[in-house]
């Protein structure tokens, strides 16, 4: 637990007003909307320029595989503007979590992820929790794979599955291409991370990663650990756009942003996004810089982040009133994210139940449980 | 004053003849609706002539309950909620002779729908910021103007609706209250969809539409004074039979909790007993409540129940989701559809969280709610108020 | 779940005033303030008066055993009386509790504190809920006592101390002389109720119930379903204060109590503690029926009042101001009874995990535990 | 302005210097400190002739561990921080330079303790309607008023005090900042009881106290500038050092849940882990705080903080009562004595309890700082003022 930097640095501060400039460009609300009724045209162009305009399919990814050689540091502040934008692109499932699966392995699949050229996702429901265990399709001797995984994100952008599968010999990560797979889109609550449910049936994959329970471990521990920069994003929109919607409305002749009921509750929420944004970047500085405190780290700022974004987009729709009930207003996208990503890689309760243990905080009863636990 | 008992039992034998005179079975179903509103038989706190026999309120769910258990057709309470409960009561207190005569009886018995034109984009909270404007010719009021959160407009055949008549007074004071038929030509019901992908509500665009002066309800400039008589009967409508246990979304969540060993944490589980608790005692209080409507003692139970309900609905369903993990993750359908009524406990998880987040809003804010018991229940000071004097058409809009 | 009659009758208002003019015109803040500093003269007179001028002590007891003949109901509208004057007098701990565990019983103790003549403490430590396991003293075959308990409460104005006690063939409770224990006063959170350690050395005790397991277990649930009236007493005079105190206060040239934050925090309480009253009525009207529905009423009424009391008396210092926060302003009292209230016979998370059993909403894992119970 | 680095090294080799011409453990106490403070070493961003070297402020913490971890002896800290944190750099804006050479010193060193006389009962959040008068009577000011919550007042040898000394015009226009003697015979301090049973703070009773103008602080009719300029500085005054995890109330409830296994529940549980996170990421927030002020941007936490710090402290101390359960139904003593300073983390969960309640209100109340962040932050409107243009002794009070 060593001090880090919890400062922008300007190289941060650039890489945020880049992606910031673009999504402001090319990341229309009434765009993004759109995917709720099936027209997902917004989503490969956006997330071409992203990931090759801006590099940013590679940027966990050292400069000698073809990456940017960035850290989780400037994931994070990617996330951030990704949440504050709701944008429909599958940086977290590729960039981030298939991506940090590949790093220790010697595929050359990572170079292409890097590039931007492919897209991949790890075939796991998205609300799997660092930690737990993982569904485990079966892959014969012939790496023919065989099984379900329902809502896994990230899928209908993907060129490349990334499967944890059984072989009997342990847990194996099997390349599969998309196209081999039977892929079912899911009607979700969040249509901008749309899941899709993937079936195997005898489906050909190419292993790139043996034992790899500990790195897709890892894969999810950073997942979660940056999500809560996307949390933090989708927090800051609703509470900005809040804001400024209530300097403008009246009611009884006021602006309705001086009434001092909503003041206090701005206040309140204020402090919890500002104290959000602390825990999500302790959390990616602490994963950045390998600093033993990254697991409490991510542990607290999924806790904290997720409830806070839940709660900044449910203010947000109480006091923009009637107009953030509409389909066409865009707070309902915040909202639905916001839900997903509560429940996502973990829920906060599920994330303070692992803190526990973390910090020697144990629950009821868990004195005879671990003695138990010796004895086997 | 006779007896009580008396009273009720000359009911139930009215009934009774009635129902002999009128097989349920056999009479055709706007036949039975008529001649139970003529024999004083729709609403028996109503006055005799327009559907009632002047009895009090509280002999009314005794009335619908033998005619229910008779058999007898229902008059679309479920669509014409609006009639009923709010245009009835204030055509009763407002109207003319005429118009309580030609608009009550249809109504009542379901053949004519009424509906609300209340709300404006820029009059939310502040209803009497209604921009609607309704000029007089002659006989006839010409309405322009743009109204929002209408439910069963496009079924509509009348509605109630509130417009500016004078905008050189105060706000308050230049409001004049319209009965409007929703087949005028000028009127323009559009849905509006919902951030749960349907159309519950509609915006209804009201262009040149033309209201004889015979269905103004109340004076000119009174309108104000109409629609808050009209509001005060919404906030009445509570239910009149006891809720079970475990009614509403708390059921269905209790439900999923028992059907889901595998999902449960402690973490939920305090927070569930928490709002099982919470539910509990809100359905207590209701029942404290209608006890006490019953003795005629109006409590101030009222406002604050609507606030728990909406706070109950809203942490019951966000918690479920998280009960449901994955598949919290799932959604029914985001086609646009138009939905005869809401429905929270036979859809899925996901509709009813986004659905419950228009509770706070909805037939007045939470915000506005606790505005209201702050200052006429526990009697603080009102809110600092600049609008009052001003003429309308000099206020910052 | 019957529908009981949740609303006052004329009785039960004409006891309520009664009480409360009694409490108006004898139980000043002042002295009961002065209590903590030991001076307890507001205690005897003040319990005689209700004890036997009001005829309180008797209110449980039929009038064939010279009582009151009364029920639950009218205990409860004493509870909320006394409560809302934060009375230090033994009423919920000799004429409920120790007046409860005899009903059953034969013993002429029963008239005794009926009639006010003498005053009696069940030997348990107040915090002791409901269907938890009693701390036992032992008695011996010639009915010496030997043991302690721990925070007794009442017993320092108690003639004569009920306790329970493992006879080698069960538990009985013996009828203890006060004077025949070693009692020492213990410095309480909340000294209108001061508690007692109770050391018996060999004490001569005359056994008043055999078996007596129920019949403790019956007192101590009708004292926690009757402690949620005294809460909502609690409760509603922090309301009905802070109130009163806002209507006159004025800071920024306005009353303070127009300020809208304040007025929303004021709705919240007010609904809060109506419902609170709802529930506190329900217990005891079920309590006083015999209704099937009691047990859950009083868990629910426990769950519900005591943190709805705890936070009415937190929002009342608090929005009194520095004035709150002095010895002289009586809320303190009010938090200090709240908050000793929610302790004692079971917290409020203590009464949602008991209801989690009476309601069908087991806790996680539970399944298999209660097999596991099934085959030892 | 020198190069960071090099300034750096030349103020260590000063306080090098320093320690071996003024052994701490041979030097008198008072002696010490005094050369301390001459040296300019004292607050190295005072100006030089002030106790300090016209240095940035970011350098302080190293000043001060260098000089403890020589064993100097410190000065009095703990008792005078009103004095060091609120009355010195008031008194260096605004004081005269006789004033500053009279008052700084000897306030430093810790031999002059100092107090703060603003608050009244009248006057709690709403500072500027402080009544306590002043009148001038040729080079004097006769002061006459009740001032509360001055904590130290009966171990003080001066006071800041704000009084009335113009009720003809505005409120805020008619204040004026003074320097009061304690030991003046017209100053009669006695003890406020709290809650807790103690008195930390004191009520102070002016009655005819003579304060010679040359004790003015700033000009007449600007104290309410000059107040704002003290209360500043009180909001500044976080700590310099990186609190540890698990620091303050936190840690104590958290050593409670491992020592008493026996008393933990999953309702408690979830709690505690749900304010451990909060807590934690507080600790964070003050961190990036810190860092921040390093390089010179003061944000807006410093406003927020307080109000974590006393949610936390509150939620923390009443969720330890009932983790005690009958033990948190005992108390330590409620005998009224008078404690040199608050003791958040030796005394029992009641006193914690209570004494939390405190948090939320000295130094500001949770809604005064609510409304501060909603305005000044966040920029929302500021609250309706009727008392703004109206002089003083108008005013309803």
């Amino acid at each position: 637990m060593s001090e880090v930097n919890l400062l922008s640095t300007d190289v941060e501060d650039d890489l945020r007003s880049a992606v910031r400039d673009l999504l402001t460009d090319r990341c229309d609300p009434t765009a993004v909307t759109a995917v709720y009724d099936g027209d997902r045209s917004v989503v490969g162009g956006l997330w071409g320029a992203l990931a090759t305009e801006l590099g940013l399919a590679g940027l966990l990814v050292s400069e000698e595989r073809g990456g940017a050689g960035a850290s989780a540091r400037e994931a994070a502040v990617v996330l951030e503007e990704l949440g504050r934008a709701v944008a429909p692109v599958p940086f977290l499932t590729s960039a981030v979590i298939a991506t940090t699966v590949l790093l220790g392995s010697d595929s050359e699949l990572l170079r292409a992820l890097a590039s931007g050229e492919r897209t991949a996702a790890l075939a796991v429901p998205l609300s799997t929790a660092p930690g737990s265990a993982l569904p485990l399709v079966r892959a014969d001797a012939d790496g023919r794979l065989t099984g379900t995984v329902t809502s896994v994100a990230g899928a209908l952008e993907a060129h490349v599955l990334l499967v944890p599968a059984s072989t009997g010999d342990g847990v194996s990560v099997y390349a599969v291409p998309a196209t081999e797979a039977a892929l079912t889109p899911v009607v979700s609550l969040d249509m901008t991370r749309q899941l899709t449910d993937v079936r195997f049936d005898g489906a050909t994959g190419q292993p790139v990663l043996a034992d790899a329970e500990p790195a897709v471990q890892r894969a999810l521990a950073a997942g979660a650990a940056l999500l809560a920069s996307e949390q933090v994003g989708v927090a800051q929109w609703c509470l900005d756009t809040t804001i400024t919607y209530l300097k403008e409305r009246r009611q009884f002749g006021r602006i309705v942003g001086g009434f001092q009921a909503l003041k206090h509750r701005l206040a309140d929420l204020f402090t919890d996004v500002e104290q959000a944004s602390v825990a999500a970047r302790y959390a990616a500085a602490t994963l950045a810089a390998g600093d033993p405190d990254a697991e409490i780290a991510a542990a607290v700022a999924q806790a904290y982040c997720s409830d806070v974004a839940v709660r900044a987009a449910e203010e947000a729709l109480q006091l923009h009133g009637g107009i953030g009930m509409t389909w066409e207003h865009p707070v309902h996208l915040y909202l639905k994210r916001a839900k997903a990503d509560q429940i996502a890689l973990g829920t906060a309760g599920g994330h303070r139940a692992r803190l526990a243990g973390l910090v020697d905080l144990p629950p009821p009863g868990s004195a005879p449980a671990n003695r138990q636990g010796d004895r086997s | 004053m006779s007896d009580p008992s008396t009273v009720r039992e000359e009911l139930r034998r009215r009934i009774a003849d009635f129902l002999a005179a009128h097989d349920p079975a056999t009479t055709e179903r706007s036949a039975f609706l008529r001649a139970r509103y003529d024999a004083g038989l729709a609403w028996v706190f109503f006055p005799e002539g327009h559907g009632g026999l002047g009895l009090p309120r509280a002999l009314q769910p005794e009335v619908d309950r033998l005619f229910e258990s008779a058999g007898a057709p229902d008059n679309n309470r479920e669509v014409n909620g609006i009639g009923l409960g709010m245009a009835a009561p204030t055509i009763l207190a407002f109207g003319t002779e005429e118009q309580k005569r030609r608009f009550l009886r249809p109504l009542w018995t379901g053949e004519e729908v009424w509906c609300q034109l209340f709300s404006e984009p820029g009059a939310g909270s502040d209803l009497a910021a209604v921009a609607t404007r309704a000029v007089r010719q002659g006989e006839t009021w010409v309405v322009n103007g743009q109204k929002v959160w209408t439910s069963v407009a496009h079924n509509a055949r009348f509605a109630i609706l509130v417009a500016r008549t004078n905008p050189d007074v105060p706000k308050h004071a230049g409001l004049t209250y319209f009965l409007c038929d929703m087949t005028d030509p000028g009127v323009d019901v559009r849905p509006l969809r919902q951030i749960t992908g349907e159309a519950e509500f509609n915006e209804v665009f009201l262009t040149d539409v033309r209201i004889p002066d015979t269905h103004r309800l109340g004076a000119e400039g009174e309108g104000w004074k109409v629609a808050t008589a009209t509001l005060n009967n919404e906030r009445v409508a509570i239910g009149d039979a006891a809720a079970p246990r475990e009614g509403g979304m708390v059921g269905v969540v209790a439900r999923t909790w028992r059907e889901h060993p595998e999902r449960r944490t402690a973490e939920l589980h305090d927070r569930l007993l928490r709002l099982w608790v919470d539910a509990e005692v809100a359905r207590l209080t209701g029942q404290r409540l209608r006890q006490k409507l019953a003795l005629g003692q109006p409590g101030p139970a009222g406002s604050t129940m609507k606030l728990t309900f909406a706070r109950l609905n809203q942490q019951l369903s966000g918690l479920e989701l998280e009960l449901l993990g994955e598949d919290g993750l799932r959604y029914s359908d985001w086609t646009m559809v138009r939905p005869e009524r809401v429905d929270f406990t036979g859809r899925d998880a996901g509709y009813r969280y986004l659905r419950a987040k228009g509770n706070s809003i909805e037939g007045g804010t939470s915000e506005i709610l606790r505005t209201i018991v702050a200052e006429r229940v526990l009697g603080l000071p009102a809110e600092p108020r600049v609008d009052k004097d001003i003429p309308w058409k000099e206020l910052q809009k």
